[in-house]
């Protein structure tokens, strides 16, 4: 693939090994569109990388105030990439209220792209300056790139017949083009990109891709400030294969759909729409002719009832929410556990208490996701930890209930659904197939009779001649199915139903260090999204030769095995969760050891050096 | 034990009939509505095996324990929604929703309205005895002003609903009335289960236990011909020992009327299944009460409607290709 | 900072309007509604202390930290519930309920139909831009089939429900339409503090940025005059630039009419809010809307029965006394 | 008090010291009136006492069949009671389906009164007899009186004109005029009781009132067969004071109302019927003059929603359910968290998962209780020991609420809410109170100030002049009580969400030893309703000299002082449960240390025996 840049340019560009760039503007500015474009460029480029979009619970609140500020972070750079990055190295701020917003995030000397245009006086007041930002001595801090991108963006486009709103649009499209060419990145994705959005108005496509390009040559041919230069940053050492871009939800959705392949089901997915989960819902939607039926129910109550029904009839029942769907959820999931139905259950958990930071990214459900549910009513919890996890997670999602006859809780965050990644495909004809078949048998059936292994009993399909059957919310006898309130009855299906999730474990890889060492002083042991973040900080203090140790949890319920053996190697454990310390709660109950909490619910993801400060004071001789 | 219709060709009642225990009150309606079922079923042609019950949790809701078909006994008042996502999975099998008072129209009223407005394939038999039976006895949604139990010792103060008027706000399209010892229930089941999409019957049942003879003004036999309005399409509305009664509609209300005396017989009004002005109107109507079906005025079902839109993606698009999904979009390859 | 009718005892729309900034996109329908509310309330001579607004989650849920007034921003669809027990507790404040459809009619339902039924002394107003603005545009139950939203890409197939028809069929007495910009709208809020019991009001509300339009057949200035049936009690239904239009009875139907060429001036149906039978078709109306009052028929509120019947206990019992409740029955001494 | 027995009877009787009587017939056979008549007059008679019923899933399930069969069990003896008894000393059975479900639980010797006219064909096939029982040489290991009952009432009532229906009616009352004879009781109580309750059918009254005399006469007149006499128990030496029995339900609702005035304020309760807690609802909604509103909500979100408004309007908003109900509630709670409401929630616990078991008796909603909500959602949870200790703890769950400013959640179950016990009235005016001051200076208030010692904030009531503020379930600055997103203002009110909690252990009593040892061997914790049998067998074992103590937890969470040290004073630590062992798992995430669960899921309450013999295995050096 050929750079963009010019013979010429190149010669003079730096070559830098990460670059993390945040851009910021009004929530009508288009600064996600802005984003995804500039990731897209850069992941064809073959450099690794991570995003994080972040934008306002607010639709689209009045132009020009900070809460209506959206924000997308890329983290680029050409070796391997676990996070969006820390602290921004370069800031593009469209207004006043996103350089006010973010200011305080920039790296001290970092490169800062102001769309001097948007500095009016009405704008400055809707962000709350008294003073004029920009003769602030404290931009003296950073590169400052000062441009009238408004003029320049009407300027572009003035031969395309635009009204003048239609023209102001395109000034997204002329910044990416200044940052593509700022950080060497090839602009023909965005040109087919806007080709084809724009297919039914070609003029509005022709003149998108002339910002981009006049932005772009404004690169070229502008006189920069003295300490802005061009940059470059080289292709990552991936391993080799066909990658894409992937969002967490995707991912998830994808995930879902394979694993219904394998298991050989159609899909009914049941969901009421709610952030951060909403995309599910519509990227299955898009996906009907992978035998995948979407129902957008009244209420999560109804879309858990939906699936379970789905379950019940035969097909693989899915639904996902967040934490106050989760909420609602409960008791539908008794059902499905007393019943012992498949079914997979995503929670992509946002900041809690309550309605709380709906945007936001938390892992504050894993208690209410093990015990959220009236009696003794278990069920197995597993968490992704990247994007493309997600992927794989879902999977394993299926394969364990439709292998065990039981509902199945698949954690995933905010971060994770909004987040993206490359991902190196995998081979589709490679995953392990793992068919569900329906009891058709009369012979000798009952309805809860058991695998001796699994300990599932049969699904049998409504309309399957000569097994009909009923099944309900009530205690029933072990061997006949019937209901039962007999005493001894109840205890011992207490019993099995807590042993048929126990015994996952035994299906389950052992649990092993991701990186670091196998023993020694400190273990820090995640779960979920902050992955990415400790095992960078665990690699980085390894790489100092600290004894520290890595361990990621994919199942939270049941507990993989090796894990107690795990903690034992380690004089400390710490635990950092985003939340007020639910993991370490549910460790300490499992494992009679002590173990350290570092609780962070701020509704943020972890920093790679807030982790590592953290873990650093522990490895000292205290 | 197979009941396929390559084996067999007609099932009897006792086809459909579990081997448990029926474990109501003894002199509960439920009885003879269960009776009726099991009576209705084989005429229908759907084998036991093509047949499902689905119910939420109340006395009414034990239905389909005793039903040798498939069955769901869920939780309270979801029986409708966990009814859609079986029939969106399994659009071959019948499915029959099971509810009480309490169950639909309280905690579950949400999901009733949702499932009628969607016209989900369904009937839904609604056994009204206007009380909470299986918690003892308190005061439900169809309970008059004044009832007294134990949740209301002096007596309730809300404003009772009317079941079938809500089915008709909230979009039904097949909405009916019939009651549990009736002889024509049996005819009004085979209309619902004719009825493509969401039909809705509300039955009148007696819980002698905690709310004995709530209905007995309507369902007594010796009343039964003033009380009872039975709806015929295409037929005068007249009822009365001899038929000498009549409805007939004057500024959009209904008025009873004395055929020969207060009217001239072709004064009483026609009934017209289409009309839902006229069926809501009915719904509300309380001495005669009307029975039969008040409305009827069949659209796509929901599942179907899914159904063909689903096949349509396919049509459109090709089974869907994992591979080339994975693939999709931009991707590009590492050496 | 006090604002009691002693030491003040008018207010201003100023008064009603809390420091927060708005929140909602340029454009939407929802700041005109708040214009008028705030611009209303002072006419009704409650004082802000004495007024409090509820909501659920939702762009049309915002609205009570716009007022101020006390608020309460609840749980998704929950509103109503929150609301009566307010009302149950503190029984002087008047009440009002913002909701949006997917608030009122998809999650809340249930506590819709219910609140209405019993006739809890509250404020309903329903913002229906038939979409969900919040969570960024899936189609809602107001959504008209085909329409292409995020969660149907090839177009809804859910019927949708008519919000006033749903609230007839629950029993709700006071029942209105108005829509976003409407200069009306302020006559209607009066109308429905007015109302004692439940009063709903559903305002057809453009959401510019996930559903532009939605309403603009109806609400275009242009067409407003062929497109609006605004109802006064005791006049007939007529409407069209020169109110050449009326609205007929035939059948229990309602029938467009052009006066002088269709139908006599006489035959046009003159509005009695009380009719319930032709307030259920004037809700299903589609061209022209009806706008105004579809139907009043003032009864007791629940919340006034409720202390009625308290207070007849008190009546009856005396104020409750601990120590006599904890002696009351069989009681023995050990010395 | 005059015992009824005559002079000539009493030389004959044989004194005991504790006696367990069942009574068991069909649905419609009376034996809950029977059981509680007995109690009644047998509380007058000054013994202590305990009860437990067991009815039958099935409203009236059909008549002879053993799944209608109705059991009242009575324990009471010359000495304190602490639970119903283990094994019965006496069994009533009505017919043969009450013989053959509780037979077994008959210990060996007892005496067993048999209704022989009840032993038709068709009720030994209805009850699955394929021969006649009483023809069972299993029958001599009991002491058998076979009456036909059913002839001896008809003989009994036949002069007041009843009919065959009404006077078959009579035979419980028979069966009791014998008990009372057998076992001494005073029939006074019972005749007051038939005539109020059939005050407008005085025949019935009357020919209820002679059946009871004819059992009695019976007693006093036939011939016995050999083994069985008539019998005393004393009464028992209880603390002096004013005595009711009270069934746990009745006082958790007497609870709430005396918390209400002891904090001045009205109580909306709101509820959605559900077993086994809808006499709460029924006892509230009968106290109406007491300021108590009752509001019989559309479903428990409702029910729960509308204690919420209650409690935003200036009331005590209290609501109570069983699981599946709660389950429902996680939503709504978590609102009542975020906005800090006080609310008071209250479980009465039954068999679960899902529908499960509905009116058999569980332990299993303790996590649900303390986890059950989406993010961290911290809220005080407290258990009620026995029926009376409801009344305190509804009490103590008020006090809390109001002053912390928090919902309190209050565990009770069904074997609390349906059984009895003797009540020593407390003195009404020496109950401490703790009045609300709600706030109305509106200087300098904003809704989120704090009250420095309890972390609470004000409560203002809506009409109020000058104080009119918004509040809602988003995050708010912690600072002006204004939504707010920004990250360490979440983690701060994150942390004083947990630690207004945690304060609360403040304030309360420091953990005890209840009974036993101080120190040594083994330790048993409990919490809830199993605190009667815990701790009899406790006490059984200390008094053999044994090295055991037990402990019992009003406070769930926050956790009371001194347990953890507690805990440390022991070898060995045990913790019995009815269900999969939660609060042991509760316990060992707090505690660094090794606890044993002992985990009977089974629907019924411990019996002393098995709980002795437990404790006992663990004391025996392994
Ligand atoms: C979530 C939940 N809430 C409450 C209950 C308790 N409950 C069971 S059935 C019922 C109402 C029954 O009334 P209805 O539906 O009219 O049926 P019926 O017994 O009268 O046939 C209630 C409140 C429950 N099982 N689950
Ligand atoms: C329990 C729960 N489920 C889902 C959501 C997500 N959610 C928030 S608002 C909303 C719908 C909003 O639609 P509507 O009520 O029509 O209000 P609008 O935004 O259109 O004014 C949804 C689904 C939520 N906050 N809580
Ligand atoms: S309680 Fe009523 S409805 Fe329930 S089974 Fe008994 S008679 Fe029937
Ligand atoms: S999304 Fe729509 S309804 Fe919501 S604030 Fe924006 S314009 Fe208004
Ligand atoms: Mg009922
Ligand atoms: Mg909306």
């Amino acid at each position: 693939m050929e750079p963009a840049a010019t013979q010429k340019d190149r010669r003079a560009r730096e070559i830098l090994d990460a670059v993390v760039i945040r851009f910021a503007g009004d929530s009508g500015d288009g600064m996600q569109l802005t984003g995804n474009q500039f990731t897209q460029s850069t992941a064809l480029m073959g450099n690794d990388l991570a995003t994080f979009p972040d934008f306002p619970a607010e639709i689209r609140a009045p132009a020009g105030t900070t809460y209506g500020v959206s924000g997308f972070q890329v983290h680029f750079a050409a070796h391997d990439v676990r996070t969006p990055g820390d602290t921004p190295d370069a800031l593009v701020a469209m207004n006043p209220a996103a350089l006010k917003v973010h200011l305080p995030d920039l790296r001290q000397g970092g490169l800062l792209l102001l769309n001097v245009g948007a500095f009016t006086t009405t704008n400055l007041n809707k962000a709350g300056y008294e003073t004029d930002p920009l003769e602030d001595p404290q931009l003296d801090a950073y590169r400052v790139l000062r441009i009238d991108i408004n003029k320049l963006t009407a300027a572009a486009v003035k031969d395309f017949g635009l009204s003048a709103k239609q023209a102001a649009r395109c000034k997204n499209m002329w910044t990416l083009g200044l940052v593509f060419w700022l950080y060497d990145r090839n602009c023909e994705t965005t040109f087919e990109f806007l080709s084809q959005k724009f297919r039914s108005q070609p003029v509005i496509a022709e003149a998108n891709i002339a910002a981009v390009k006049a932005g772009h040559a404004f690169g070229e041919t502008a006189e920069m400030p003295s300490g802005i230069g061009a940059y470059q940053v080289p292709p990552a050492d991936l391993p080799p294969g066909t990658y894409r871009n992937i969002q967490g939800n995707d991912a998830t959705a994808w995930g879902i759909v394979a694993g219904a392949r394998l298991a050989g089901l159609p899909v009914v997915y049941g969901s009421y729409p709610i952030t951060p989960a909403s995309s599910l819902l519509h990227a299955l939607a898009k996906l009907k002719h992978f035998d995948v039926t979407t129902f957008q129910a009244e209420d999560e109550i109804a879309a858990c009832c939906a699936a379970i029904g789905a379950s019940f009839g035969g097909a693989l029942g899915v639904t996902a929410t967040s934490g106050p769907g989760l909420a609602l959820k409960g008791e539908a999931l008794g059902l499905a556990i007393a019943t012992e139905l498949p079914l997979v259950v995503i929670d992509v958990q946002r900041g809690g208490p309550s309605t709380g930071l709906p945007t936001k990214t938390e892992q504050s459900d894993l208690m209410m996701a093990i015990w959220g549910r009236n009696g003794d009513a278990p069920m197995p919890v597993l968490a992704a930890r990247t994007p493309s996890d997600c992927f794989d997670v879902a999977i394993e999602a299926v394969r364990i209930a439709t292998r065990y006859m039981t509902p199945v809780m698949l954690l995933t965050d905010g971060y994770l659904a909004n987040g993206s990644e490359p991902w190196k495909l995998p081979e589709v004809d490679q995953l392990e197939p793992f068919p569900v078949r329906f009891r058709e048998d009369p012979e000798g059936y009952h309805p809860f009779l058991r695998d001796e292994k699994t300990l599932a009993r049969p699904w049998v399909r409504p309309g399957t001649d000569g097994m009909a059957h009923r099944i309900g919310g009530l205690e029933k006898h072990h061997d006949s199915g019937n209901i039962s309130y007999d005493p001894s009855n109840h205890l011992k299906m207490s019993q099995i139903r807590a042993e048929r999730v126990a015994r996952i474990a035994n299906d389950l890889p052992l649990q092993k260090i991701e990186v670091g060492e196998e023993e020694g002083t400190l273990l820090v042991v995640s779960w979920g999204s902050t992955y990415g973040a400790v095992r960078q900080a665990v690699r980085v203090l390894a790489g100092e030769g600290c004894s520290i140790g890595h361990t990621h949890l994919r199942y939270l319920n049941p507990l993989p095995q090796g894990l107690g053996e795990l903690l034992g190697r380690f004089e400390r454990v710490i635990v950092p969760e985003k939340n007020q310390g639910q993991l370490v709660h549910h460790l300490r109950a499992q494992f009679s050891i002590e173990l350290e909490s570092y609780a962070r619910p701020t509704g943020a993801p972890f920093r790679i050096v807030e982790l590592e400060t953290v873990f650093r004071s522990r490895l000292e001789p205290s | 034990m197979s009941d396929s219709s390559t084996t067999r060709s007609k099932f009897s009642k006792a086809d459909y009939a579990s081997d448990q225990d029926v474990r109501w009150c003894p002199g509960c309606g439920d009885y003879a509505i269960l009776a009726s079922v099991q009576r209705t079923l084989p005429e229908l042609g759907v084998s036991p095996s093509q047949t499902v019950f689905v119910s939420g949790i109340g006395c009414a809701a034990r239905f389909p324990y005793y039903m040798n078909t498939y069955g769901f006994h869920t939780i309270h008042g979801r029986a409708p929604a966990v009814a859609t996502g079986l029939k969106l999975a399994n659009p071959e099998v019948s499915v029959w929703v099971v509810t009480g008072d309490g169950d639909a129209l309280s905690i579950g009223g949400n999901h009733l309205l949702h499932t009628l407005r969607r016209n989900v394939d369904l009937n839904i038999l609604l056994f009204n005895n206007r009380i909470y039976g299986l918690t003892k006895g308190q005061y439900s949604p169809t309970s008059l002003i004044g009832q007294v139990t134990p949740s209301t010792p002096l007596g309730s103060v809300d404003m009772p609903v009317s079941p079938l008027r809500l089915a008709l706000g909230a979009g039904g399209r097949f909405v009916a009335r019939g009651y549990d010892v009736s002889k024509r229930l049996p005819e009004l089941l085979k209309e619902a289960h004719a009825h493509v999409g969401a039909s809705f019957v509300e039955i009148l049942q007696n819980c002698p236990v905690f709310n004995d003879g709530a209905w007995s003004d309507v369902t007594d036999r010796k009343r039964a011909a003033e009380s009872q309005l039975w709806l015929e399409s295409g037929q005068p509305m007249r009822f009365g020992p001899n038929r000498e009664k009549g409805i007939r509609l004057r500024n959009a209300q209904l008025e009873v009327v004395t055929i020969g005396r207060d009217a001239e017989e072709s004064e009483v009004l026609v009934h017209d299944e289409q009309n839902i002005g006229v069926a809501f109107l009915l719904a509300g109507l309380g001495d005669p009460i009307a029975f039969g079906v008040l409305y009827r005025d069949p659209a796509p079902a929901y599942d179907a409607a899914v159904r063909a839109q689903n096949s349509s993606a396919v049509a459109r698009a090709g089974v869907g290709d994992l591979h080339a999904l994975l693939h999709s979009g931009h991707t590009w390859t590492v050496e």
